[in-house]
């Protein structure tokens, strides 16, 4: 799963598994955190809260 | 260093003519291994014997009913890629295939009890713990410490008695030797057998009895050249390195699987 | 059916408690206002306290919990023997002629020189009295013993590979006295495996035994990390 | 009581008589947890697998409840890749179906490993090379897509949605749904195959052995295909079941239809394939490995009607009822097809598990056949259970289905 | 201000949030994940076996007659593993799956762990000098009552030093009931005896052999020598030129392993036997000048199998074809080692001496006797020398009295008949025996009609049992002195099974004794210096040990080296061949009891052990589901026979003989005759462990002795059975 774990090797195979679910998990990870951060920010800036 | 650069295959010619069935192989296994044993092991389908002895007929009427002993240790196959069916399977690398020995491995404690290489064992090889091991009180001082028992949820098969090899390289390092003669490493079952019926060595090795029973044609798969000699569904391309001969023309059809169409086109 | 209707519809007012409808505008502004002040200096506080309180936790509290500190049954003097015996340490930690290794020698060979006291030492005296007389074998605690998965063979690293004990052993041959042995209360097994470093770093080679330092060695070495058998049995 | 967590402008049954239904059902869950329970402290040795069976009952819920939980993919696909707009008033509850599912399937893995505490071995020490590693890695990535699909709904409940910051997260969660239902697809796509893969990689095993193209067996696109086109109907039954419990009708019809037709279309493109690959794997594949079909099905249960019940009644049957207008406007002949279809894409499951264990390789093989203990079937029913009470516990707090106040107005 | 519901929320998570975020940030989770699966991969009530140096030794295995030699891997002083001894005479490296599971039985549950004496039905551990004791004052008030010979001993063996110090003792007490329990060694011996005209045992040259004519004779199914015999059948296979025919009425796994497989009519072989003669003669395919140059009363058998044998009449009587008849006759006559063997399975019951002299017959026609490849008669090893035992007035009266089981005087060539023992305990008020000594045998399990021996020995008042385990008739003892194991004991073990020398192996001990137990040689010792006058000078030994050291003398240095000892020097008597007793026996077959129609009948395998020691697990763990089911036994029945009575594969059905019933199921074979069910000996056992116990039912509990008329031995071979579906 690491490079740094006993199974890896630097192969096509390994390469291109890890690096799909890596991306993928990249991706949703680098989403979730934007999502957060800019919820702070809008918190912050007073937004939501009590609408309508 | 390197260890050794010399590659072996190791691998086993059982003559099924020789065969009595007597079963000496089953628990020369079991008291190598730490094989355990429940009170009732009559339900053959978790019940654990690394080599099992098949009884197989000529479903022939009688009297020209004929049977045959076919004993199945683990076939340590190489695949066409060198990879056995549980080999590439293992999600969690339990097993694999030890390219300087052939010996298909099976780490107990790295096994989780996915039970997925045992769907993929074409030969029913493997073995599944259902139960915790558990010996009569005192049974327990005949264990052997170069086997780890098992625990329960995890795989085991045969290893060929790797074990024996492993002690057998030590000798030979405090030896200063780096190569084993032929004799040194024999596995459980060959050693037992009374009647002689399995031979156990080198495959790669052109002076090994068993290279020469079989005479494996390593361009293609390790076919045997010896038109006695057969293996286990070839055609599934498993690439076992347990080999069988026998004379009797019956037993070798039953080596593996044909459609009707191809009774007669039978090839080895 | 109505009557559920109503409920649901008059709920806003009953939860009223908190909500802002009931609340004249202008007031409810700053109150609201000065409420969030309080609320997120109270916050990032609460935050940053369970964060420390946790680092804490498992950096400091946890690895005293999880290993057992155990005392060897006698406090053996390495550097000592080693003065004295001829063949250093193979002359008690020798290969036997089938390629297995004796590893922590057995009372029998102690006894050879130890039969009884030599010193004045009162270790020694301890031996003597509680193992060599009762003929009873020393229950050492062995820090490096791996769990029984492992098939370690040191006649291929001793003698195959011409490695020295101290690439793993460390200097334990030059200690004059066995440091406690600490035992790891889930697994059982000896804290040197893991390494003193409760986060695994090593700085020796000899720090820490899990596979992977085994792997990275044979990598080196070997140029490849072996197959499984090579190591487990 | 509850009344402050309902949604606005929508009509619930009273508290006690929620609380009631969910009682029976948390008794099912019950025994459920005791099945696991038994397993977990006593081994595996409490279920009716043996060495011929090391995959069973488990293995293929698994795989049954992936399928149908494909609606969830695919439905997220076709709203938020392809944009069809009406799709918004059924996506989230095929969303909260398929995150049912996906949990249900875990916690069976997690129950069906002889060693629970090493399962993480297979993401620590995976072997890329193993198809049951794909699974799990796509499978838990998926799950977490998921459960990032179905937050914004949770946030949308009455109370929580007035604590600003959460009320933010869901907004900005909305804005960029798209990017997360995107990997959603990517990696379903991949775990849908490799489930297919499980079975077809396996060459000592004739019967599920399927021809590769590059690393991927036949059916790696097979199960894809069939997910993504049985799990709509699946979403579609799931809906329908809800309406005749709540009594009320939730989705509009135009909306049903549309998800109909599209999975129609796909189920019969999928059948057609199906059936190629039958036909090709009982002609050429496995009589290269010294098999015709006829050894595959002469057993008492494992016959060939097999065969015609997973194509025809399965396969065909559903996928004409839905593509036709008539078929899938008719409630009767849509009830029929999504409740054939669900059983289809089931038997196409079971049969790549368990006849694959049960059919004969070695020549002097018999058929070996089993039945689950009482403790598989509990933990197979528990994620079932589990499934309806955070299904209703969510239509009761949640704004699930967009258009029930407007179907079903207050006055 | 008031900290409200939405706040605390807030607060709640931002809590959880540093939490979650420190502890991620500390090893915590991550070791305790590790340790955790470490746990589980060293679990404490998984067994890790010490380890320590490895040492081998070197003994014979006694658990079957073969008397094999075993090599014992140690750790440190635990024995680990068996395995055959390279090298050997008798096995050299196999070894068969009883001895490789014998440390279960060292180490296993069934151990007799101390002295016991029965104490109101239930055993209860005592000292070994109270257990003498109580034994000796026994002994002493017996002969006080002048009644020494109602004293006796049921054993295993007569050969060996230990046979021969308990046959010392009773002989110096003063009683001729000294009982070997019986098999076809009895057969064998009567047989020679007869047509050789002194006693001798059996031994075979199969290593020469190129072509085996075995009348039922298990070769690959445990007869004689087990491991041996595999080795002999594989140097057949190994050349063309080589054959082995089995006539047998089941395909059983020596049939599988035969050139050809005769599937005759059950107890007819003497018939076909002489019918082979007939054809021999006949055809003048006989060696005339050994005939005429060694042999008595030819003429006489010459007419009798010309008259009453002709292939057609055989072929009637034993279901076997004409042709097939003069097939073997000729293949048997033109091999050039040739040599006929019978003794059904493994050999453990006696069978018709009619049978044996006529198969005997056919190798003394083409001169196999005492001859290479061929059958020799060999002389005991004669290696014990003691001077006679002392006598007083009480010892030579009691030693003249007549044996209990009548043995040497109705049939004069018969040493022991334990079936009559049985019966003139049961046949009288008050049993003839006051004192039994069981040693190596297992009568309450291994005899026919086993209600009827259980029944007897119920009468014996005391029986003292030298088992090292609990086995059924040490159940029924008073008093138990357990013996080491063969793994724990110093012992001489002649080797009878059919090797063509005298050979004596070597059992040495491996490990010290895991128990409280003690040498039968060292008890038998203690208890003569307890008895006074004669018996206690007839044992001029300190201990057992001593005994056997000067008994085999300058043999000891190379018995301690090799573990067996050959009597080069004994030479096989070349006697004269007398064919007289053979026609005058004409005809004294063996019928099975009752009169159903089908013929239940016994088979053997080396997978279920049937002698005085019970299966071990490991062994009980390789039978096959064909035979054991759960707790159920299979019976072997042709689908044929089974329609006639409509069972199918897999039926519960019952099984009634004359000496009773027996729940069995049926599993359908093609590899049997018609008209015949077979049964597998071996299972059924009331005591040893839960691993055996309670599994199956026991042949013997179905059959009774049926006498030979030539030898009084018990020599049933089979039942007539009903079989009806439940």
């Amino acid at each position: 799963m690491f490079p740094f774990s006993f199974e890896w090797a630097w192969d096509a195979a390994h390469i291109v598994f890890m690096g799909g679910l890596w991306y993928a998990l990249s991706i949703v990870g680098l989403g979730m955190t934007y999502c957060i951060i800019k919820a702070t920010m809008d918190t912050i800036s007073g937004k939501g809260g009590n609408h309508h | 260093m390197k260890v050794d650069t010399k590659q072996k295959k190791f691998g086993m010619a059982i003559d099924l003519d020789k065969c009595t069935g007597c079963g000496s192989c089953m628990v020369a296994c079991m008291s190598e291994n730490n094989v355990p044993f429940k009170k009732d092991e009559t339900n053959k389908l978790d019940s654990i014997t690394w080599i099992k002895v098949y009884k197989v007929t000529n479903d022939k009427k009688y009297p020209d009913t004929d049977l045959c002993y076919i004993p199945r240790p683990c076939m340590h196959c190489d695949g066409q890629h060198g990879h056995a069916p549980c080999v590439s399977v293992c999600p969690a690398v339990a097993t694999d295939n030890d390219k300087s020995t052939g010996v298909v491995s099976q780490i107990y404690t790295r096994c989780f009890g996915c039970r997925y290489c045992m769907a993929a064992c074409p030969y029913h090889a493997r073995y599944f713990n259902w139960w915790d091991p558990v010996w009569p009180e005192g049974m327990e001082k005949y264990l052997s410490p170069n086997v780890s028992p098992r625990m329960r949820g995890v795989v085991e098969k045969c290893s060929f008695c790797f074990h024996r090899y492993q002690l057998a390289m030590d000798k030979a390092y405090v030896e200063g030797r780096r190569e084993l003669r032929e004799d040194e490493y024999q596995t459980s079952c060959t050693q037992a057998c009374p009647a002689g019926a399995i031979t156990f060595g080198d495959l790669n090795n052109p002076k090994h009895t068993v290279h020469k029973m079989v005479q494996p044609d390593n361009k293609h798969h390790g076919k045997p050249k010896n038109p006695k000699a057969f293996r286990l569904l070839e055609r599934l391309g498993t690439n076992a390195k347990v080999y069988y001969l026998s004379d009797r023309k019956w037993v070798r059809k039953l080596g593996d699987n044909q459609t009707p169409n191809e009774e007669s086109s039978k090839k080895h | 059916m109505s009557t559920i209707d109503d409920k649901a519809t008059e709920v806003p007012e009953d939860a009223a408690g908190e909500s802002a409808e009931t609340v004249p505008p202008e007031q409810e502004k700053e109150e609201v206002a000065e409420k969030k002040e309080i609320n997120k200096g109270l916050v990032i506080f609460v935050f940053i306290a369970a964060f420390v309180a946790s680092l804490i936790v498992g950096w400091i509290l946890f690895p005293m919990v999880l290993y057992t500190q155990e005392n060897q049954p006698i406090d053996f003097n390495h550097a000592l023997h080693l003065e004295e015996v001829e063949n250093s340490c193979e002359s008690c930690h020798f290969f036997r002629e089938d390629g297995s290794y004796a590893g922590v020698p057995k009372l029998a060979q102690c006894v050879d020189c130890h039969d009884e006291v030599m010193g004045d030492d009162l270790d020694e005296l301890a031996f003597v009295e509680n193992y060599v007389q009762k003929n009873i074998e020393v229950p050492w605690l062995i820090y490096s013993q791996q769990s029984d998965c492992v098939f370690f063979s040191h006649a291929a690293h001793v003698k195959a590979a011409k490695m020295d004990c101290v690439s793993c052993h460390g200097d334990i041959g030059e200690s004059t006295s066995l440091k406690v042995y600490e035992k790891n209360i889930i697994t059982g097994i000896s804290r040197d495996i893991w390494g003193k470093n409760i986060g695994g770093i090593k700085l020796h080679s000899w720090d820490r035994m899990k596979m992977n330092d085994c792997a990275k060695c044979h990598k080196e070495e070997t140029g490849n990390q072996g197959a499984c058998f090579q190591c487990h049995k | 009581m509850d009344s402050a967590l309902i949604p606005k402008g929508v009509k619930r049954c009273p508290l006690p008589v929620f609380a009631a239904g969910i009682a029976v059902v948390g008794a099912v869950v019950l025994w459920g947890v005791a099945g696991m329970l038994l397993c977990w402290l006593k081994g595996l040795n409490q279920t009716n697998m043996n060495d011929s069976y090391g995959f069973a009952l488990w293995i293929w819920a698994d795989l049954a409840v992936i399928a149908v939980g494909g609606g969830a993919f695919f439905t997220g696909f076709l709203r938020y890749i392809i944009n069809k707009e009406e799709l918004k008033n059924i996506v989230n509850f095929a969303v909260l179906v398929g995150v049912n599912c996906y949990v249900g399937a875990l916690l069976i893995l997690g129950i069906d490993v002889g060693q629970p505490l090493r399962g993480w071995f297979i993401f620590w020490h995976a072997n890329v090379h193993s198809m049951l590693t794909e699974v799990a890695f796509c499978l838990s990535c998926y799950l977490g897509v998921l459960i990032i699909e179905y937050i914004p709904l949770v946030l949308e409940n009455r109370q929580i949605d007035k604590v600003p910051f959460f009320h933010n997260l869901g907004h900005n969660m909305h804005e960029i749904m798209a990017v997360f239902a995107a990997t959603g697809v990517f990696l379903s796509c991949f775990h849908q195959g490799s489930l297919g893969g499980v079975a077809g990689v396996l060459f000592g095993r004739p019967f599920s052995y399927r021809e590769h193209l590059l690393v991927w067996p036949w059916t790696f696109f097979l199960f894809t295909w069939s997910a993504a086109a049985f799990g709509p109907c699946f979403t579609i039954l799931c809906t329908k079941i809800t309406e005749v419990i709540t009594g009320k009708k939730l989705v509009k019809d135009n909306v049903i239809e549309l998800l109909a037709k599209i999975s129609g279309w796909m189920i019969f493109f999928y059948i057609i394939a199906k059936t190629t690959d039958t036909w090709y794997w009982a002609a050429h594949t496995a009589p290269a490995m010294g098999f015709e079909l006829n050894d595959f099905y002469n057993n008492v249960l494992y016959g060939k009607w097999i065969l015609y019940a997973e194509i025809i009644v399965g396969g065909f049957i559903p996928a004409l009822i839905l593509i036709t207008k008539a078929g899938r406007r008719n409630p009767l002949l849509l009830w029929t097809a999504v409740l054939l279809a669900t059983f289809g894409v089931c038997l196409n499951r079971w049969v790549m598990v368990c006849q694959t264990m049960a059919a004969p390789v070695l020549p002097f093989d018999k058929w070996v056949l089993y039945s689950p203990s009482w403790q598989e079937v509990s933990t197979t029913i528990l994620p079932v259970a589990l499934g309806i009470i955070v299904v209703s516990l969510s239509y009761r707090y949640l704004p699930v289905f967009p258009q029930e106040q407007e179907l079903n107005p207050i006055d | 201000m008031k900290i409200d519901r939405r706040d605390f929320l807030s607060l709640g998570i931002g809590a959880a949030a540093g939490i979650g975020a420190g502890t991620a940030l500390s090893p915590l989770p991550w070791k305790l994940i590790d340790d955790s699966s470490i746990w589980s991969q060293n679990w404490p009530w998984t067994p890790v076996p010490p380890d320590g140096a490895v040492s081998f030794k070197n003994s014979v295995c006694t658990l079957c007659p073969g008397g094999c030699g075993i090599t014992v891997r140690k750790v440190e002083d635990r024995c680990i593993k068996i395995e055959g001894t390279k090298g050997n005479i008798v096995n050299n490296g196999g070894i068969c799956i009883l001895g490789l599971s014998g440390l279960q039985l060292l180490y296993g549950p069934t151990r007799v762990k101390a002295p016991m004496k029965k104490d109101g039905g239930r055993w209860k551990e005592i000292s070994w000098d109270s257990a003498i004791d109580e034994i000796v004052k026994r002994l002493k008030n017996i002969r006080k009552e002048g009644k020494p010979e109602s004293v006796a001993c049921v054993s295993g063996t007569d050969q060996g030093t230990v046979a021969q110090l308990i046959g010392r003792f009773l002989t110096a007490y003063g009683s001729p009931n000294y009982i070997r329990t019986s098999s076809i060694a009895d057969s064998y011996e009567i047989a020679l005896k007869k047509l050789h005209g002194q006693f001798s045992s059996i031994g075979f040259d199969f290593e020469n052999s190129d072509f085996v004519l075995s009348f039922g004779s298990g070769v690959a199914d445990g007869w004689g020598s087990p491991v041996r015999m595999f080795k002999a059948n594989s140097k057949w296979k190994d050349s063309k030129d080589k054959a082995l025919y089995q006539i047998e009425s089941r395909l059983s796994n020596t049939a599988a392993k035969a050139d050809k497989w005769i599937a005759i009519i059950p107890g007819t072989e003497a018939i076909l036997a002489m019918g082979i003669a007939n054809v021999i003669i006949q055809k003048s395919l006989y060696k005339k000048k050994l005939i005429e140059k060694y042999s008595k009363g030819f003429n006489n058998f010459k007419a009798l199998v010309l008259k009453e044998y002709s292939p057609e009449k055989v072929s009637k009587i034993t279901g076997v074809k004409k042709s097939e008849i003069i097939a073997i006759a000729k293949k048997f006559a033109g091999a050039s080692r040739p040599v006929a063997i019978c003794g059904s399975g493994q050999g453990r019951t006696p069978g018709s001496i009619f049978e044996f002299m006529a198969v005997h017959a056919l190798n003394a026609l083409i001169g196999s006797v005492n001859n290479i490849g061929g059958v020799f008669s060999v002389p005991e090893p004669d290696y014990i020398k003691w001077t006679e035992a002392e006598k007083d007035d009480v010892a030579a009266k009691g030693i003249k009295t007549d044996r209990i089981d009548g043995a040497g005087k109705k049939y004069p060539d018969t040493r022991y008949l334990i079936n009559r023992l049985i019966d003139s305990i049961n046949s009288t008020g008050d049993s003839p025996v006051e004192l039994l000594f069981v040693n190596g045998a297992n009568p309450c399990y291994t005899m026919p009609d086993t209600e009827n021996v259980i029944k007897a020995f119920k009468k014996i008042p005391y029986i003292v049992s030298f088992s090292s385990y609990f086995d059924e008739t040490t159940e029924m003892a008073d008093i138990i002195l357990p013996n080491h194991t063969n793994l724990e004991r110093l012992e001489d073990i002649p080797l009878a099974a059919g090797l063509i020398k005298p050979v004596v192996g070597l059992s040495m001990p491996v490990v010290e004794p895991e128990c409280n137990t003690r040498h039968i040689g060292d008890v038998f010792i203690q208890m003569a210096k307890l008895m006074d006058g004669n018996i206690k000078a007839s044992f001029p030994w300190n201990n057992y040990e001593e005994c056997l050291k000067k008994t085999l003398g300058d043999k000891w240095d190379k018995l301690a080296r090799d573990g067996y000892w050959v009597d080069e020097n004994s030479r096989a008597s070349r006697g004269i061949f007398d064919f007289t007793p053979l026609v005058k026996n004409n005809r004294n077959l063996v019928k099975p009891e009752g009169k159903s129609k089908l013929t239940l009948i016994p088979y053997d395998s080396m997978r279920l052990t049937v002698g005085y020691i019970g299966d071990p697990p490991f062994a009980m763990k390789t039978v096959e589901d064909t035979i054991l089911k759960g707790n159920d036994v299979f019976v072997e029945i042709n689908p044929k026979t089974a329609a006639g009575y409509n069972l199918s594969e897999g039926d519960k059905a019952r099984l009634t003989t004359s000496k009773g019933k027996a729940k069995v199921r049926v599993h359908l074979y093609d590899g049997i005759r018609p008209g015949i069910v077979a049964m597998p000996r071996g299972l059924g056992h009331t005591e040893f462990d839960e691993y055996l116990a309670g599994k199956g039912e026991n042949f013997n509990k179905l059959i009774g002795p049926v006498e030979d008329p030539v030898s009084g031995l018990d020599a049933a071979w089979g039942i007539q059975a009903e079989i009806t579906k439940t």
